[in-house]
């Protein structure tokens, strides 16, 4: 087991790159090792070590790596980004890019996650207790697949865009989803706790299931009836009709 | 002396209008012909910033000083910024956007465009969808059926109707207005929906709605589609697709009714689709109106440059792009951008007061010819001359038609490109590289 | 500046060189006979020399090149390199920006690349980019099949008329050659329609695409523009097409060449040689082709090769690429110019066990293997539309090694066994014959021979090292080491200034941009220009005074002249 | 008298005749107001009159003008500084502030209108 405790140094205004910090930077690195990993500020490179104090205990491979970050790391982007294994458990909030195409390990999140958390995710599990923004578990601009596995868990709301371009993986968000949760959904799983508005846009296959209320309906989806999911009866829906999409639908009746 | 320039062009709106006549007397302007009354106004010219100033504070009055100066206090103000913006460059030439990039690229800066507060979300839909279009003589010659989506051409691009898409005459359509079939899409019955053989009001912000049925009544799925969709009765909406399917050309243009409002770019990507759909039974393409006359030439300049068409952040030495992130109303809002230079853009103006806010707070320079709002939160303003009138060089049309702007008089201030090299070398010795 | 290459293995077909220990002298960017003893030396140790690689058919500048990179952040963000102290930033694999398309290219030690298709009103744009890409000579084709003009004149029989408007088009566009993509196709896309055939009637200008292509043959000789005709055949992407193909190349046959080359350069083959009726039988005819090839002198082709992975498929061809964009579900640019044609961009992922890719795959290799005659079959991959051009030296591993296409075909979709002849052709090209598909043919092709494609006393000073010893290497078996090598150019010399060394960028002089400046009597042009003055009163959304592309936009021009008259040596 | 409204924001040509004479009155007097249609403005009074338009961003003085061509609730002030006073800045993951859509409300004041340079001193 190695464990790597992280704190912040100072207040951060300008958003540090920071795919270094993750278990497969660190496995196997001693403290001085890890301190002189290379982060950016802004146009300026620096290294981990300069903003935040690092302690290492231990020492392993990326699955035995337990990263504890204490503090607020609302301006530091791209944490765990590329991950296999290991673990990342973060007591505050986090900036974009959490988990960006991460395979496998676990992140946790006690506060807050900015937009983009777990992009084009291909394994592993995302765990946010606050709120994540926009773009949960998307696609890069122009990409057809976004997140294809793994799992994201999110206990408060989400904003717009949730499951963009899934093709794979599972979406829970507890609370309210923004407009077009699971735009173009190629075959992901999303469970929204709340409510939202437009789901399911574009979909070709996966399912979308929402628990709370739909604002606007998307005119391109066939209602086949109801049908329980875990002994709740849903409004049933197929589409989106225009691509002949075969995705499920389901809105609490 | 007074002489005439003939086919000059209109250096304002995203038609790029090359047929204007301009009379000059003794290097002033003193007539124009055949422009529209936005084009007229620029072209006449307007109260001009005379000298570079500078101020310590923002709060306190701009002292006037040499270009030497403001270019030094510029550079230096640039040179320490750990998060810098270069925004602006929609009324400058392509000429100018390369410089910038060059600098963008000396110094880690952002540099974004005016489109993110304009076409920006088009750029994005075009990423999800790809842009089926064509020039604007292909409607001329051809379209029978033209439609504009949340745009309003009579007050944005007022000689778009009679040059291209309404009142124009082409090879297959020699009838002009009589045989074109003029429909707007709108929130509000705009002047150019006056003109319109139908108007379709849409429930504001529900343009996506509308969009997907139609895209849905267009694939045989009109039972799907319930009785109203965004406001839009389904009687209309199948009427209007019949419509689009019947034309011979159909030639759709959209603005900031479709770019603006929620959904953003989603609603130009099902835009797209709609269009693409036709295709599978019509001859159909859509375009965006492009506001200033070269903010599309920033886009293509910004593209083959960096293979990324605006909001690019070079802070790591290579371009990232991610609108949402990169471009610059994101950094403002967060707070991160440290310095900002504002160039051929309003930022001040056309910016949200948090964002301006924020501009307040950090050391700014401007590059304009004009006093605007931007200027009331600068530290260092530098007059330039102005692109297209007093500065020959390149300029795209809203169609992505390349057009060289000829000088109509001679400048008397420097030009933005003097004084781009003179920061970016200045710069480069500053920052030691 | 003087430059001595010494010990080098050179290939220089032109000048009989076959691979013999040569020393190059090089004087102020052109090779000459001798240097003096005070030239820098390049001990080339025996390695590889050849001159720079010449690409005649290439998407590497303007409108559709940009829009492949604007609507595919996907793509840009491939490829990604940070600015050096030498270098700006590098992006993208398919759609490259302008300074990767520079860097590239020089890596691979290319020297000279030719832009395949401009339309002229949208020429001022190619010619901005072509400005921004460091390092190569650089040149672009010009688009005529279903220009308004064009089909005016062909429908008016007025060969002096279309003479005078494709030599005031080429000026206008600052262009090098004539570029004939589905003619008729372009024009009937304007309302969503397609022509079928050779002899499909065009709507309104009441001719067909056979008319097309032997007028515009016809006016090519007339003007002895330094290339051929150069044609995107008809009915492309669609099964069975190899018989328009052919008929295409029989129409060479009506025209004489009045200079030292093909009548007719049909390009991209790969997508050209389709048999079958459908997708389900799907079949190469490339054999088809090749065997035409072996007994005809008239006409070259060049690959078009496919590569497995992304590309990004960009033409003129309209219809074609809204066809592709249905199929594939893919998103889809079109960019119709007024009175000038069609375009489209559609991205594509060529994938080893789909049976058309597959089978694709194998119609590029067949052709360059079965055609005797090297000269017959250019080298590309009609970057990026068979997919990016840095995969040059995958396809000449190919060629060299019978060993890699078993091995490849092993991996590939069984139907490329059924449905091609790849499986039983085991030639293996030489570094002979590699020198002529890069750059002596691609050379001769475009009528640069003089100046481009060898090394003779004379020649511009652009060549290449690479890091291979002929004697100590079997290319058959070690293809990889051959891919390597031609990857990463131990030297590349652009003008006698040394661009790359050991596959890093070290200079980055501007290149020189190709135009033809054919002229005809003046008042030849004058009757011609009446149209045109008529077209753009009516049809055209642009003044005719802001239509060429100016003087400014071309600030390295090397103008090649021709025309119908004597030119006058000054 | 309150108002409530969906409030958008674009471009007149008047804004564009003065947008490059931004210390002009005439830029003023063409973006520094707020179209109602005339069921609408009945309810807050005049044409000509200063309104108040507040929205959670904050707020701005402007004049009331009438446009029967909005529909019930919709307002529109041309886009400059006076409507940007107002507009929402979430850039929704895209770039783009909310530019249309704002949910406002508008009131009658006795305040003045601004002037451009006066509204950009309240941001320092």
């Amino acid at each position: 087991m190695q464990t790597v405790t992280i704190k912040p140094k100072s207040e951060l205004t300008i958003s540090v790159e920071a795919e270094n910090i993750s278990p497969d930077k660190f496995a196997g690195k001693s403290e001085k090792d890890i301190q002189s990993l290379e982060v950016w500020l802004g146009n300026h490179k620096t290294t981990l070590g300069d903003l935040f104090t690092i302690k290492v205990e231990g020492i392993g491979t990326a699955a035995d790596v337990k990263i504890v970050m204490e503090g607020n790391f609302s301006r530091v982007k791209r944490i765990g980004e590329g991950m296999t294994a290991g673990l990342i458990m973060i007591k505050g909030d986090v900036d974009m890019h959490l988990g960006a195409k991460m395979s496998g390990g676990k992140i946790t999140v006690a506060g807050n996650a900015d937009s983009w958390a777990g992009r084009e995710m291909k394994g592993g599990d995302i765990i946010i207790e606050g709120n994540a923004a926009y773009y949960l578990g998307s696609g890069y601009r122009g990409e057809s697949c976004g997140m294809r596995g793994g799992k994201i868990t999110v206990l408060g709301n989400t904003l717009d865009f949730a499951g963009e371009h899934m093709c794979g993986g599972e979406i829970y968000v507890n609370g309210n989803a923004g407009i077009l949760a699971g735009i173009s959904n190629n075959g992901g799983k999303i469970v929204i706790g709340g409510n939202t508005s437009r789901p399911g846009s574009e979909m070709s296959k996966g399912t979308i299931i929402i628990k709370g209320k739909v604002d606007e309906m998307m005119p391109v989806f066939k209602l086949e009836g109801t049908e329980a999911v875990d002994g709740v009866t849903y409004n049933k829906y197929t589409g989106d009709v225009i691509g002949n999409g075969k995705g499920l639908l389901y809105v609490l009746v | 002396m007074t002489t005439e320039i003939t086919d000059a062009l209109c250096p304002f709106c995203g038609c790029n209008c090359d047929d204007i006549t301009v009379v000059v007397d003794n290097n002033r302007i003193t007539g124009v012909k055949h422009a529209c009354r936005v084009g007229t106004a620029k072209i006449m010219g307007h109260h001009r910033i005379e000298t570079p100033m500078m101020r310590a504070d923002k709060k306190s009055e701009f002292k006037k000083v040499s270009y030497d100066e403001a270019i030094e206090g510029a550079a230096r103000m640039l040179a320490m910024s750990k998060r810098p913006l270069l925004y602006g460059w929609a009324s400058a030439l392509c000429e100018v956007h390369k410089k910038g990039i060059l600098l963008a690229e000396e110094m880690g800066a952002i540099i974004d465009n005016t489109a993110t507060v304009c076409h920006g979300p088009s750029t994005l839909a075009v990423h999800e969808k790809g842009l089926p279009s064509s020039t604007l003589g292909q409607i001329k010659n051809r379209a029978d059926v033209v439609v504009f989506w949340g745009s309003n051409p009579v007050h944005a691009h007022p000689r778009h109707m009679g040059r291209y898409s309404v009142f124009t005459k082409g090879f297959f359509q020699e009838k002009g207005r009589r045989g074109r079939k003029v429909i707007v899409v709108d929130v509000r019955k705009t002047e150019t929906a006056s003109m319109a053989d139908e108007f379709v009001q849409v429930q504001q912000g529900s343009d996506y709605l509308v969009i997907s049925a139609m895209r849905a009544i267009l694939s045989g799925h009109a039972d799907v589609v319930p009785d109203s969709a965004g406001g839009v009765q389904k009687e209309q909406l199948v009427k209007l697709v019949d419509t689009l399917k019947g034309a011979k050309f159909c030639g759709i243009f959209f603005g900031m009714g479709l770019t603006q409002s929620i959904s953003r770019y989603k609603n130009i990507d099902n835009a797209i689709s709609l269009t693409t759909e036709l295709n599978s039974f019509t001859k159909c393409v859509i375009m965006p109106m492009r506001g200033h006359y070269n903010v599309a030439g920033f886009g293509q300049v910004c593209s083959w440059e960096t293979g990324f068409a605006t909001a690019v952040d070079f802070a790591r030495g290579a371009p990232y792009y991610n609108p949402g992130e990169t471009a610059a109303n994101d950094l403002l809002m967060r707070k991160e951008t440290d310095a900002a230079m504002i160039i051929a853009g309003d930022a001040g103006a056309h910016f949200p007061a948090d964002s301006v806010r924020h501009l307040a707070k950090i050391p700014v320079v401007q590059i304009d010819p004009y006093w605007n709002a931007t200027t009331e939160v600068s530290n260092i303003v530098i007059p330039v001359a102005v692109c297209g009138i007093e500065v020959e060089g390149t300029a795209y049309r809203m169609d992505g038609v390349s057009l060289r702007y000829r000088k109509m008089i001679e400048p008397t201030l420097s030009t933005d490109v003097e004084v781009l090299e003179r920061i970016t070398e200045r710069v480069k010795e500053l920052r030691g590289v | 500046m003087e430059l001595l290459i010494k010990n080098g293995s050179v290939y220089d077909p032109v000048n009989g060189i076959k691979g013999d220990r040569t020393d190059i002298s090089i004087r102020d960017g052109k090779i000459v006979d001798k240097v003096s003893s005070s030239a820098s030396v390049i001990d080339a140790g025996g390695r590889v020399v050849m001159a720079g690689g010449v690409d005649a058919h290439s998407h590497i500048a303007g409108a559709k090149v940009n829009m492949g990179r604007i609507m595919r952040p996907e793509d840009t963000r491939l490829g990604i390199k940070p600015r050096t102290k030498i270098t700006r930033p590098c992006t993208g694999y398919t759609v490259p920006n302008v300074y990767a398309m520079g860097y590239r290219y020089a890596q691979m030690g290319y020297t000279t690349v030719f832009e395949a298709a401009q339309a002229i009103m949208k020429a001022r744009h190619t010619h901005e980019e072509l400005e921004e890409i460091p390092i190569i000579d650089k040149g672009a084709l010009t688009l005529f099949g279903s220009n308004w003009p064009t089909m005016d004149f062909v429908r008016e029989k007025n060969m002096d008329k279309l003479a005078a408007y494709v030599a005031w088009g080429l000026l206008a566009s600052r262009g090098f050659g004539i570029k004939c993509v589905n003619p008729g196709g372009g024009e009937m896309w304007g309302f969503g329609k397609n022509v079928t055939g050779l002899d499909d009637v065009v709507p309104n200008f009441e001719v067909t695409p056979r008319e097309i292509i032997v007028s515009l043959m016809k006016v090519n000789e007339t003007l002895k523009l330094p290339h051929s005709v150069h044609l995107h055949c008809n009915n492309l992407g669609k099964p069975g097409n190899y018989r328009t193909t052919l008929a295409s190349m029989e129409l060479a046959d009506q025209v004489r060449a009045r200079k030292d080359r093909q009548v007719l350069h049909v390009t991209h083959v790969t997508f050209n040689c389709w048999g079958g009726t459908n997708w389900g039988d799907f079949e190469s005819k490339a054999d088809e082709i090749a065997n035409y090839l072996n007994n005809c002198d008239n006409v070259t082709t060049d690959m078009g090769q496919l590569i497995f992975g992304s590309a990004t498929t960009m033409t003129a061809d309209g219809p074609v690429q809204y066809a592709n964009a249905k199929l594939l579900h893919a998103k889809w640019a079109n960019g119709d110019v007024e009175l000038e044609d069609a375009s489209g961009v559609v991205p594509i992922f060529y994938a080893k066990q789909v049976s058309i890719h597959a089978i694709m795959w194998a119609m590029g290799l067949e052709l360059a293997l079965l055609t005797k005659d090297p000269y017959k079959v250019l080298l590309t991959t009609d970057h990026p539309n068979g997919g990016p051009f840095v995969n040059y030296p995958e396809v000449i591993a190919l060629l060299m090694s019978n060993k890699k296409r078993q091995e490849e075909i092993k991996t590939l979709h069984a139907l490329v066994n059924d449905r091609t002849k790849i499986p039983g052709i085991t030639r293996e090209l030489d570094f002979n014959d590699i020198a002529v598909m890069t750059r002596v043919g691609t050379a001769k092709v475009l009528g640069l021979l003089d100046t481009k494609g060898h090394l003779g006393a004379g020649s511009d000073a652009d060549l290449s090292i690479y890091d291979i010893i002929p004697d100590q290497i079997d290319p058959s078996i070690e293809h990889a080491k051959i891919k390597s090598a031609f990857s990463s150019a131990a030297y590349t010399i652009k003008g006698g200034e040394i661009v790359v060394k050991d596959g890093e960028i070290t200079a980055t002089p501007a290149g020189r941009t190709y135009w033809v400046d054919a002229t005809v009597p003046e008042e030849q042009t004058e009757i011609m220009m009446k149209d045109i003055r008529h077209k753009f009163k009516n049809y055209y959304s642009m003044n005719l005074a802001n239509y060429a592309v100016q003087d400014e936009y071309v600030t390295h021009p090397e103008v090649i002249k021709a025309g119908a008259i004597p030119v006058e040596v000054s | 008298m309150t108002l409530k409204v969906n409030l958008i924001t674009g471009r007149t040509i008047d804004q564009g005749v003065t947008i490059e004479n931004k210390t002009s009155s005439d830029y003023q007097e063409a973006t520094a107001y707020c179209e109602l249609n005339s069921k609408n403005l009945e309810i807050l009074g005049k044409p000509g009159s200063n309104v108040r338009v507040k929205t959670r961003y904050g707020d701005v003085v402007v004049k009331l003008k009438e446009n029967n061509g909005n529909p019930d609730s919709i307002a529109f002030i041309p886009m400059g500084p006076w409507a940007n006073a107002v507009v929402d800045p979430d850039t929704r993951g895209c770039g783009m502030p909310g530019f249309k859509g704002i949910p406002a409300e508008i009131e009658v004041t006795k305040d003045k209108i601004l002037l451009m340079k006066e509204l950009i001193a309240r941001y320092k």
